[in-house]
This record gives C-alpha cells, sequence and structure tokens, in this order.
C-alpha cells in the first residue's frame, strides 16, 4: 500500500511521517509520532477527547486524515504548558477539582484553551455551549466550567 | 486509496471523471470519514478541495454574497458582515455539530451529503441561495432545493461539484432565521428544522416569505403553502398559526430513533412558527 | 474484620482529613502524560480484533477461518475451540456472583449468539487494518432464530427461549419446563394484606425503563503478553485487577500466579469495567501467535457488546394512612438480565423501600434473560430503577393527602435502629439530616417560574466493605510509599488514602506517594466498586500505618533503650507517654527513617483485611424543572443534592462524586436509552444517538455534605459514589408533575414521550 | 424461601457463621449454592459478607440475604 510522505509542525516542532490515506490524524499522533495525550473516546467527532487545534482552528483529531495535516501547524495537550510551566487553564482545572478519570481532559483543555483565545471574558452560558463537544461522564461539568471561568477571570489579570 | 489535492476546479473535475471506480470529494471529511471508518463506503480515489481558492473564499457578488461550498463552517460564523445579512443562514450553519466539527464542516459537504436533517440547508433554501455547480460539460447554477433528492442523493452527475453559493443581495426590512428541534441543546441531529425568511413593505406587511423545513421528509424542501400563509399578513397571530398547520400539512415523515412521525408533524409547526417570529422581528430592526 | 483499639478521630484535632490537596495524579492528567490503556504499546505487538454476531439470536452452525488464517499478516485466530467449556461455577465479579459457564460463552460465543455484537471469532494481525480485512474473510453459518428484546415479553410462556436448560430458581414446586425467567427472589416483612386494610390511601402503579449505558469516555482496551514459559502479563483498563486475574485465569486454565495483571489509569468505569470481555482473548491470541496482542474497542463496540444495566418493568403499590405513615408497600421488579443470568434485581430488591421505616413490605424480583448484552453494574446497582417508581408512588400519596413531600417522606424515615425487611437494623444513620438540610436550603422555598415545577426524591445505597490490602513502606528519607489494591476509578481515591497516612503518621501530604500495586505485588483486592474505595482501602490503610507505627514504638524503645510501654506516637513522633517515668528525645519519623537501615532494618506496614461494618449512604436531591408544553423538552434549572456520607476525607472529590453522579442520573431519566429494531438490532451505538448529558444541558449542581460518622470507620467514612445516581430519575418526575400536572410513567422522559403524555391529558379533558 | 421449602424463621444451634452454613446446608440442600456463594449475614442488625468465622451467640438474631456489591 502506498504510504504518504507527510512533513508538518507538531507542538512547535518540525515532524515527518509516513501515513496511509484513510489513517487518520488522530492515529498518525498517537501510532507514528507516539503523542498519546490525545485520546479517542469514539472515533467519529461525538465526543471531542481527540480534540487538537490546526492552523489555530480546533477540530476533532479522529476526522481529519494524516495526510492533510502536509505542511500545517497542530497543537496538542503536549504542547500546552511551557517547560515547569503549567498553563493557567492546567493550573485551574487541578486547583478546582474538575479532573477525574482524566481521560477528556486534554481535549476540554484545548477546546478551553481555544475559547479563552477568542473571548477572555465569557459568561457561564458560552463556555457551556463551546464545550458542549467534549463529553465528561465524571464531573457533571460543574467544576470543569468553574475552572475555566476562574482561569479566564486570572488571564484577564482581572 | 488514492489522495490528490488539485488546486483548480478544472483539475479536480479532470479527476472525477477521469476515475473508473469509486471517487469522493474531500471537504471538511466530517461525514466522509465516519462512513470510511465504518466500512460503509472503500473509494478508490479521494479528491480534497480545500485548495481551491474560489472554493474556500467568502466574498462580495453584487451586493450579495458568494461563499465557496469547501469554506469551513467556523468561517463562517465569524464572517460579521454575511452575519448581519444572514443570521437565519448563520444559525443554520452555527448548529452543525460542535465548535470541533464546525472547524472542518462546510455548508457544501452538508449539502452533498444530503442528509435530510442537514441544518443548513432549510436555512440556503429559505433564503433563496443558489448554487454554482461544475463539471465536464462546463458550469451551471441550480437553486439549492433542486440538489437533494433523497437520503443521501441529489441530483449531481458523479463528476460535478458544487463550487459556490450565491446569498443574493437583501431587500430592506428583510430578516431570516433557523430553529431546529432536538433533545440536547447540542451535539445532535435535527428532529425538526425550519428556515423562514421574509421581507416587510412599508405598511408592515410581508410582500416576500420562504419557509423550509428538514428532517420531516426524504430530503430538506420548501413548502410554498407555509409562505403563502405569511404574505399580505402582518404576521399576526392568526397568519402564524396559519403558517404552523401548513407546515405540519406538509410534513410526510418517518418513525425514527430520532422521532416519531406525530412528534415531528406537531413540532414542524411549532419551530416553524418560532422561527418565522424571529426572521419578523429581525426584518423590523432592519430599517 | 473493623480496626481493633480504634482511636476516634473525632477526639484528635485533624490536620489533613477534610483538607483540599492537590490530586497525586493531576498533573499527569492535564499534560497528557497519564498512560491508559490504549497508550500502553509493546515491541512487535499484533492488533486484535472481534467478529462480532450479526443476529440478535443464531445457532452457530459452522466457522471457517482458513481464508483469514491465510492472509498474510495474520498471526493468530480464535474461536470457541480454543476455550474450554466451563461447568456451572459461581464466583464473585462486582455486581453479582457469576457463573463461568456463562463467562466464556459471553466472552466467546460456543453453540448461539444471544445478542447483537456476540463476540463469535477473534484475529490478531500485524496492522489495524489487515485484522479489519481478515474478519471479513471468516465464514459463520448461522441458523437465526426468533429473538426477544423485552423484558414483559421474555417472561411470557411462548417466549423464544434463549437457554433451553433455564429453570427458574427460586420456585416452588420446581417448574417442569425451561423459562427466561432465572430466579425468583422474594423479600418479605409483616403482612402486607393486613397492613392495606388499614390504609387510607392506596397508590399501585406501573413503571417502565430502557437499558442506559455507563458511558465511560475510555472505550474498553487491554495488552497481554504471553512467553512461551506459560506466564502472561496484562495491562488493562479495570475496576478490579485481582478479580480480572482470577476470571482470565479460570477461563484460560493457568495458575493464577502465572498472570500479573497491571492496572491502568482508567477512563471512567462506574461499574461498566468489573467484566473481563476482550482480556481472555487477548492472552489467547497471543498465546497462539507468540507475540503481544493489544485490543482496543471502538465505541460502537462497547455500546453492542459491554454492559448496559438493566431495562425493567417495575410495579408499586403503596398504602399510608391518613396522617401520612406508610401502612404497607409491595413491588414487583422485572429486569432484563441480558443474555445471561445475573441482573441487579437482588440489589434492587433489597434498595426498594428501605429509606423508609415499615412493619409491612413485599418486594419480588425477577431476574430474566433478553437477547441483549449480559448486563454489567452501573453505580448503585439496579437501585435508580426501583426507586423512579417507589419516590413517584411516595409523592403522589403525599399529594393525595396535601403533605410537603419532604415532611412525608420526614414521617416515615427510617433512623438508627430501624429493621429493614432484607436483613439488617440501621445503626446511625443520617437520612433525617438530609431531608431537614433539604427543607432548611433556599433552593427548596426559592420561588418557580411559568411552566417550572419542583421535584424531590431520596435514595439509599448500603455501602460495602469486602476483601482489601494496602502496604506502605517508610523510606530512608522519612518519606512514605503507599501501595493500594484497590483502583482509583477516578474519585481521587489515591489522594483520600494518602490524606488518612498522613494524618495517622503526623506528616504533610506530601510526603506520602500513593500507587496502584498490580497482582503480584499485594494480597487480593476486591473490585472498587459499591461505594467500597475510600471505606474499605482507607480501613487498610490506616491498620497498615498504625502497624508501622506500632513498629516505630518498639524500635524507639531499643534505640533509646526504654521500655516500649514509655513509647507513645503523637504529632508525628515517638516521645515519652505522659506520666511516664521514663525521659527520653522524641524521634521524628524522618529521623527513625534515618537510623532504620542501622538499627534493624526499614519500616513497613501492611494489612490484609475483609472490611466489615460499612455505614449506609443516604441522600435528599432537590430539581427544578422547566417544560416547554409545545414540544416536551425539559430542561433542568436548578439542581441541589444532599447528602450523608460518614465523613468527607476530602470535600472536592466528594463534591465531584455527588455531582458526577447527579448528572449521570439526569441524563437517565431525560434522554439515554437504548433503542432497538425489530430486528433485535441496536440502532444507536455511538455517542451521536445515544444521548449523554452535555456541558450546555445542564446547570451548577449544588451540593450540600451532611456528616453522619460511620462508628465502624476510623475516620468516619461511609462512601459516597453510588447514592446521588439513585434520586434523579424519581425528582425530575416528580418536577415535571409538579411543573405540568402530568406524571410520567416511563424513562427517558424524552420529549416525544412528554409531549405524547400532554396531548393525551388534553385529549382527557377535552374529552 | 423456596430453597427451605416455606421456612422462614429456623432455629439453629452454630458458635460462628461457618457452623451456621453447615447446618444450613445439612437441612436445606438446594440452598447449598447460594450459601457457598452469593450470601451475606445480619448477625443481631450488623451485616457480615464473607466472614465465615464471625462468632454467633446462642441468642443472636440472625438474617441471611444475598450478597451486596455495586457499580
Amino acid at each position: 500500500m502506498a504510504r504518504h510522505h507527510v512533513t508538518a509542525t507538531v507542538n512547535g516542532d518540525a515532524v515527518e511521517f509516513l501515513c496511509e490515506t484513510q489513517q487518520t490524524l488522530l492515529e498518525v499522533l498517537r501510532d507514528e509520532l507516539r503523542l498519546t495525550g490525545t485520546k479517542e473516546g469514539c472515533g467519529t467527532g461525538d465526543c471531542g477527547a481527540c480534540t487538537v487545534t490546526v492552523d489555530g482552528r480546533l477540530v476533532c483529531s479522529c476526522l481529519v486524515l494524516g495526510v492533510e495535516a502536509e505542511g500545517k501547524s497542530i497543537q496538542t495537550i503536549e504542547g500546552m504548558a511551557t517547560g515547569k510551566d503549567l498553563h493557567p487553564l492546567q493550573r485551574k482545572f487541578l486547583e478546582h477539582a474538575a479532573l477525574q478519570c482524566g481521560i477528556c481532559t486534554p481535549g476540554i483543555l484545548i477546546a478551553a484553551r481555544s475559547l479563552l483565545e477568542r473571548n477572555p471574558d465569557p459568561t457561564e452560558e458560552e463556555v457551556r455551549f463551546w464545550l458542549a463537544g467534549n463529553l465528561c461522564r465524571c464531573t457533571g461539568y460543574h467544576k470543569v466550567v468553574e475552572a475555566v471561568l476562574d482561569a479566564a477571570r486570572e488571564l484577564r489579570g482581572a | 486509496m488514492r489522495y490528490e489535492a488539485p488546486k483548480t476546479v478544472a483539475a479536480a473535475v479532470a479527476l472525477l471523471s477521469g476515475v473508473k471506480g469509486q471517487a469522493r470529494v474531500l471537504a471538511g471529511g466530517t461525514d466522509l470519514l465516519i462512513q470510511m471508518r465504518a466500512g460503509r463506503i472503500e473509494p478508490e480515489l479521494l479528491v480534497d478541495i480545500k485548495g481551491i481558492p474560489e472554493m474556500t473564499s467568502i466574498v462580495a457578488e453584487d451586493g450579495g454574497f458568494r461563499v465557496g461550498a469547501a469554506v469551513t463552517c467556523m468561517e463562517l460564523v465569524e464572517h460579521t458582515a454575511f452575519a448581519r445579512a444572514w443570521p437565519g443562514v448563520t444559525d443554520g450553519v452555527r448548529l452543525i455539530g460542535s465548535i470541533q466539527v464546525k472547524g472542518r464542516a462546510t455548508m457544501g459537504g452538508n449539502l452533498c451529503n444530503a442528509s435530510p436533517a442537514a441544518d443548513s440547508v432549510p436555512a440556503m433554501m429559505a433564503a433563496g441561495a443558489v448554487a454554482r455547480i461544475v463539471g465536464p460539460k462546463g458550469m451551471r447554477d441550480a437553486p439549492v432545493e433542486n440538489i437533494p433528492t433523497g437520503p443521501g442523493r441529489t441530483s449531481l452527475a458523479r463528476d460535478e461539484i458544487v463550487i459556490s453559493f450565491l446569498l443574493p443581495r437583501r431587500a430592506p426590512r428583510s430578516g431570516d432565521a433557523y430553529l431546529r428541534f432536538t433533545p440536547r441543546t447540542e451535539m445532535d441531529i435535527a428532529v425538526v428544522g425550519a428556515g423562514v425568511n421574509l421581507t416587510l413593505g412599508d405598511e408592515g406587511l410581508c410582500t416576500q416569505a420562504r419557509v423550509a423545513l428538514g428532517a420531516v421528509a426524504e430530503h430538506a424542501m420548501l413548502v410554498p403553502d407555509a409562505a403563502a400563509m405569511l404574505i399580505g399578513t402582518s404576521v399576526d397571530t392568526a397568519a402564524l398559526d396559519r403558517l404552523a398547520a401548513a407546515a405540519s400539512a406538509a410534513c410526510r415523515p418517518i418513525d425514527d430513533k430520532r422521532g416519531t412521525k406525530a412528534f415531528r408533524i406537531k413540532v414542524a409547526g411549532v419551530i416553524a412558527r418560532r422561527a418565522a417570529e424571529i426572521a419578523l422581528q429581525r426584518a423590523g430592526r432592519q430599517g | 474484620m473493623t480496626v481493633s483499639t480504634m482511636i476516634k478521630y473525632e477526639q484528635k484535632e485533624l490536620k489533613v482529613v477534610g483538607t483540599r490537596p492537590l490530586r497525586p495524579d493531576g498533573v499527569d492528567k492535564v499534560t497528557g502524560r497519564a498512560r491508559y490503556a490504549a497508550d500502553y504499546n509493546m515491541p512487535g505487538q499484533l492488533i486484535g480484533k472481534v467478529l462480532r454476531s450479526p443476529h440478535a439470536h443464531a445457532r452457530i452452525k459452522s466457522i471457517d477461518t482458513s481464508a483469514a488464517e491465510a492472509l498474510p499478516g495474520v498471526k493468530a485466530v480464535v474461536t470457541r475451540e480454543d476455550f474450554p467449556d466451563m461447568a456451572v461455577e459461581y464466583a464473585a465479579a462486582g455486581e453479582l456472583t457469576i457463573n463461568f459457564r456463562d463467562v466464556t460463552r459471553n466472552m466467546m460465543a460456543r453453540e448461539k449468539v444471544l445478542y447483537d455484537g456476540h463476540p463469535a471469532a477473534a484475529v490478531a494481525a500485524t496492522s489495524e487494518s489487515i485484522a479489519r480485512k481478515a474478519l471479513k474473510l471468516i465464514k459463520i453459518d448461522y441458523e437465526v432464530l426468533p429473538h426477544v428484546i423485552d423484558v414483559v415479553e421474555a417472561m411470557r410462556p411462548d417466549a423464544p427461549l434463549l437457554h433451553e436448560e433455564q429453570y427458574t430458581e427460586g420456585v416452588t414446586p420446581k417448574p417442569d419446563r425451561p423459562s427466561n425467567v432465572a430466579k425468583r427472589m422474594v423479600f418479605a416483612r409483616g403482612d402486607v394484606e393486613a397492613g392495606f386494610k388499614q390504609a387510607d390511601v392506596i397508590v399501585e402503579r406501573e413503571f417502565n425503563t430502557k437499558p442506559v449505558h455507563q458511558g465511560y469516555i475510555e472505550p474498553q482496551a487491554c495488552l497481554a503478553s504471553y512467553t512461551e514459559d506459560g506466564q502472561a502479563e496484562l495491562w488493562t483498563s479495570t475496576q478490579g485487577h485481582f478479580v480480572f486475574r482470577a476470571q482470565c485465569a479460570k477461563v484460560l486454565q493457568m495458575d493464577v500466579s502465572k498472570i500479573r495483571v497491571t492496572p491502568t489509569e482508567i477512563g471512567g468505569g462506574f461499574g461498566g469495567k468489573n467484566n473481563i470481555y476482550n482480556e481472555p482473548l487477548a492472552i489467547a491470541l497471543s498465546r497462539k501467535s507468540h507475540r503481544p496482542v493489544k485490543m482496543v474497542m471502538t465505541r460502537e463496540e462497547v455500546f453492542r457488546a459491554t454492559g448496559p444495566t438493566s431495562g425493567a418493568n417495575v410495579k408499586i403499590k403503596m398504602g399510608c394512612t391518613r396522617d401520612g405513615r406508610i401502612a404497607a408497600a409491595q413491588a414487583e421488579l422485572n429486569f432484563q438480565a441480558g443474555a445471561f443470568p445475573g441482573s441487579s434485581v437482588p440489589m434492587a430488591s433489597m434498595c426498594t423501600f428501605t429509606r423508609y421505616d415499615l412493619a409491612n413490605v413485599r418486594v419480588v424480583g425477577n431476574d430474566v434473560t433478553v437477547n441483549r448484552p449480559k448486563v454489567a453494574a452501573y453505580r448503585a446497582p439496579g437501585a435508580p430503577i426501583a426507586v423512579f417508581g417507589v419516590e413517584s408512588v411516595v409523592d403522589e400519596m403525599a399529594k393525595k393527602l396535601g403533605i410537603d413531600p419532604i415532611e412525608f417522606r420526614l414521617r416515615n424515615a427510617a433512623r438508627e435502629g430501624t429493621q429493614t425487611y432484607y436483613g439488617p437494623k440501621f445503626g446511625p444513620i443520617g437520612f433525617i439530616e438530609t431531608l431537614e438540610q433539604a427543607r432548611a436550603h433556599p433552593h427548596y422555598s426559592a420561588p418557580l417560574g411559568p411552566n417550572q415545577g419542583r421535584g424531590i426524591a431520596t435514595g439509599f445505597w448500603f455501602n460495602i466493605g469486602n476483601e482489601t490490602s494496602a502496604a506502605l513502606n517508610v523510606n530512608e528519607d522519612g518519606t512514605v510509599t503507599l501501595m493500594l489494591g484497590t483502583v482509583d476509578v477516578a474519585g481521587g481515591s489515591r489522594a483520600a488514602m494518602a490524606m488518612m497516612v498522613a494524618e495517622e503518621l503526623g506528616i504533610d501530604v506530601d510526603k506520602v506517594r500513593p500507587i496502584i500495586g498490580d497482582t503480584s505485588s499485594l494480597g487480593f483486592n476486591f473490585i472498587t466498586a459499591g461505594s467500597r474505595g475510600t471505606f474499605a482501602s482507607g480501613m487498610a490503610t490506616v491498620v497498615a500505618a498504625r502497624q508501622a507505627i506500632e513498629k516505630m514504638r518498639q524500635r524507639v524503645a531499643k534505640i533509646r533503650e526504654v521500655p516500649v510501654e514509655e513509647v507513645v506516637w503523637k504529632n508525628g513522633q515517638a516521645q515519652p507517654v505522659e506520666d511516664g517515668t521514663r525521659q527520653f528525645a522524641p524521634m521524628s519519623l524522618a529521623e527513625i527513617a534515618k537510623v532504620a537501615g542501622k538499627t534493624g532494618g526499614s519500616i513497613a506496614g501492611h494489612a490484609e483485611i475483609n472490611a466489615q461494618g460499612a455505614g449506609p449512604g443516604f441522600g435528599t436531591h432537590i430539581v427544578d424543572v422547566e417544560v416547554d408544553k409545545q414540544t416536551g423538552l425539559v430542561k433542568i434549572v436548578r439542581y441541589t443534592i444532599v447528602q450523608d456520607v460518614g465523613k468527607a476525607i476530602h470535600p472536592a472529590y466528594v463534591e465531584g462524586q455527588l455531582q458526577g453522579g447527579a448528572a449521570q442520573g439526569i441524563g437517565w431519566a431525560l434522554n439515554e436509552e437504548y433503542v432497538y429494531g425489530a430486528d433485535g438490532l441496536l440502532q444507536n451505538p455511538g455517542f451521536l444517538d445515544y444521548r449523554v448529558p452535555v456541558a450546555s444541558d445542564l446547570p451548577f449542581i449544588d451540593t450540600v455534605i451532611v456528616e453522619v460518622p460511620n462508628p465502624n470507620h476510623p475516620y468516619g467514612v461511609r462512601g459516597c459514589g453510588e447514592v446521588p445516581i439513585i434520586a434523579p430519575m424519581a425528582a425530575i418526575a416528580n418536577a415535571i408533575e409538579s411543573a405540568i400536572g402530568i406524571r410520567l410513567f416511563e424513562q427517558p422522559m424524552s420529549p416525544p414521550r412528554v409531549l405524547k403524555a400532554i396531548e393525551a391529558e388534553e385529549a382527557r379533558r377535552g374529552a | 424461601m423456596p430453597y427451605t421449602r416455606g421456612e422462614v424463621r429456623i432455629a439453629i444451634e452454630a458458635a460462628n457463621v461457618r457452623q451456621l452454613f453447615e447446618a444450613l446446608g445439612v437441612r436445606f440442600p438446594d440452598l447449598r449454592a447460594q450459601l457457598d456463594n452469593d450470601l451475606a449475614i445480619a448477625i443481631d442488625g450488623e451485616i457480615y459478607q464473607d466472614a465465615l468465622l464471625q462468632p454467633i451467640s446462642g441468642t443472636s438474631e440472625i438474617y441471611v440475604f444475598p450478597k451486596i456489591a455495586g457499580g
């Protein structure tokens, strides 16, 4: 089977990989690049566990082909902290106990960061609707929403 | 499985008409990849059209907008001028899937996937959107309502592509709206969808109206009988009652896991009425 | 065994327990480092895939795997031929005792496939795409049989039979013909007929519920490596690695000691990861291919073939006197067990009326096999189904008598000394406290908007103890490593255990590093289920800590050359007893650790117990809903939970349990359901059409933690995970009734059902 | 109580749970499988599961019921 040679940027690093046409970006990240922080919960774009950004756009990596990543810049959970400094969202999730099993957490953090980049002062309702594509079965979302609102507050310096 | 990413419409059409076996256009891929993963289709060729400029841009055209068929839903939702002119179409696009899905999904895909429940399609039908189609025989324009012919079926030839949509210039005091009913607030497929587009005259009477319904028949459809109930009226309670009745009367739904016939027929009227109320309010706001 | 010579925590000032430190697994989870089962890989690993039944019920006439085996890249294929048949033999497995004859048939069909998705063959290949191709090449000749999906239909004498040799247990005389009713059970106290005679108000209703899935976001995944010396290693997402080891050993006929199971970080379970599915197949494929084998389920497989909870038919009859005292209570619970016997109906039967102090009770439970996946435990297994009926009927009785629903429940509430109808007498419990605090909560008196209504309901769960082991080692630098045998199923039990150890030893919690040991590093541990983690593992942890303290007292006595009774452990150090006869310099844990090696060896403590004395948990929920009368849409406007947890070791994680449990209960109540077609095939095996609540569906969920200590636990813990899922269905039904005056008897209370009920009521009023 | 041929109240001499279960097994063979696997008991109101050596006093009131687990 002919494999495609793809060059892209992942969390700021140049990467190259080979993939089959039907391999998704999620499979490439996890199986070829060994970046297993991005999770598969459904494979059909319904749970958001595989959320990453491609050229700044929030997407489900299970609905993107690896070959489509050619020349693109991809951000995953592994690139969210800078050195020893956690992103404020990561810190607030810990402080607010906004995670339990944690399988949905990487996707929710990536989605929440993308929200706060566009809207630094979201309402509770805006947070809930923005995160509607990220299923969490443990928390009932209560502490997740609190953590995002608190992180927004901190990032605004309010 | 071959993957091609042509840079021109001509090249894309040539690829599609050239291939013997099954070929698929890859736009957002939010439906295509799921069908491939489930093994429902095994195309020989994927034609990724996101590298084609006229299919991925939003440009002004005779006071209206020409929207590339491969423009992502998020790009369109974030286009403030478009949202001001066509808030109802924006409503429909905004309701497609999650933020993540909208980051990939396109109006062209939403139309050509031909799901009876596609959210942007009734909104575009109500808006009078015209699709521009290119094939080996050249280019043609067709109103959106002429494209879906059944679940997963369209009037397009196998080597034709929808490249863009024209949303025409707005008359003054016009407003449109799209509403759908789903059990959840998000992440759901419309059980019923309704798009309403209307224009008010000087005396506040409705001079033009278009009403379209989704998920209540084998494909999304215009309902002229429902629109007729608004034209010439001040869109008052009586007119809205008649609109709701006409909308329900036009339904020919099925029972499925997402809703029953009886439920869809009843709720189609309710949703059409609520959409009309929003459209009216938006039209009123415009000078 | 309860902890002897127990120091009551109420009598000492707590430094750690009750605070909110960050969880030890937190940073790994927010950075993507945490390793879940699907994140494990081994050199040379193959990918395993399962071929599943496309029929609800069919006899397997033949299986031809030759074409699949011939496909390049395919290294092994297994079918029923690769597993020994098992005799009827029972073992505890989380929800109920299971029968190995059924376990081996559920993991790989033998004579028949019994549900859509039932495994019929499995392959291991060098890539997933080759494995998928291989599945298509396996030819199975099926004789399709009539199927039965609905529990009431399955109970009819003429219903299609799943198990020709299944005769209803628990009826006399012994039945002479087989039946889908696997077992009938009766729990009775007093005389219900006499009780109903005393009643002024009698309400009798029938309720129906659909199966719902645990809906954990991480699909089942495992990695198995069988080596030529007959040993196997297994990494898997499980709630109980010791139970998985026992079951794999049994069905694969291996020595327990030759299987080592390491529980990975688990992406949610809620009872759904109490049972083996792919694990024995992966080991068998590895044994046959001489390569490690990784198996990850798709979401569709999770829905089609792993345990949902039971759908059920429930009949409730209750009578009470004019002054609101319940005189008699009767229930019939008919539960779907799925393809094999063993639903949660026994526990549901024991939970049905247990919140109330009743003289006359009769509960009959039927465990019924149908052509659906074998049910698994789901958070307070069965209780929400029975309570949906009971709390609806209680609400109706209170309304008929014009008594406030909380007041009505208070008049009947179970309290310390109440004799339950299934056996135990309650010790100190906090049910009345939850009712009183709910009544006093501002939510209960807040004004309601148009089309809004308020409902309340209550829940009870036993909570359990069971077999548990723990070990802690005092390291040379004065830090402590704590090894636990109960999987941290996400609630944060690692943090809670570390906190109890820190409290006992008198050191900072960040000096204690808790980890989950594999099956070779500790004695047996039962699964993490039944809200036992913090109770039972906490008890074992405290026993281990106190053993280490005892060793340190003795060590210091030797070092300081004083009799051991002159040494007491206080404030994190060994010091002279008050009014003792000998003075000596105290030694802190760090000081002891430093010299331990040179004074007789390092200090450790361990415990292997079967924890008894679990403390029952009770909760009261208040919910406000708004109903769209034109579409039947029900919106949750406000939600408050009041629950007695005994003692909240880490209050933030207790709140998380309450909020998460209620959210699952809300999904159960409103939109979640398994939808089967006439062909007996599941129509909604995905998160698009199996509708779990999304963030925008829910409001903030207020929690009030009540603390009535469990006297049998050193820190008063009862457990808290199960109770919060019990009340929501009934509370929401009661709130809908108060909003629109219509009571719903069917779950889910989805828009089509609500609208249908509204139209039926309008028609009735019109007529 | 079909396993006990209808008897619901039984007087039995036993010093601990194991002796009680053995005596019950002798008297009601149908109950044996249950006794081995899925029964718990309450001694004077307190629940015991898998506690075969738990002492029982001559006057103890005992209830036998299914073992409890959970999700």
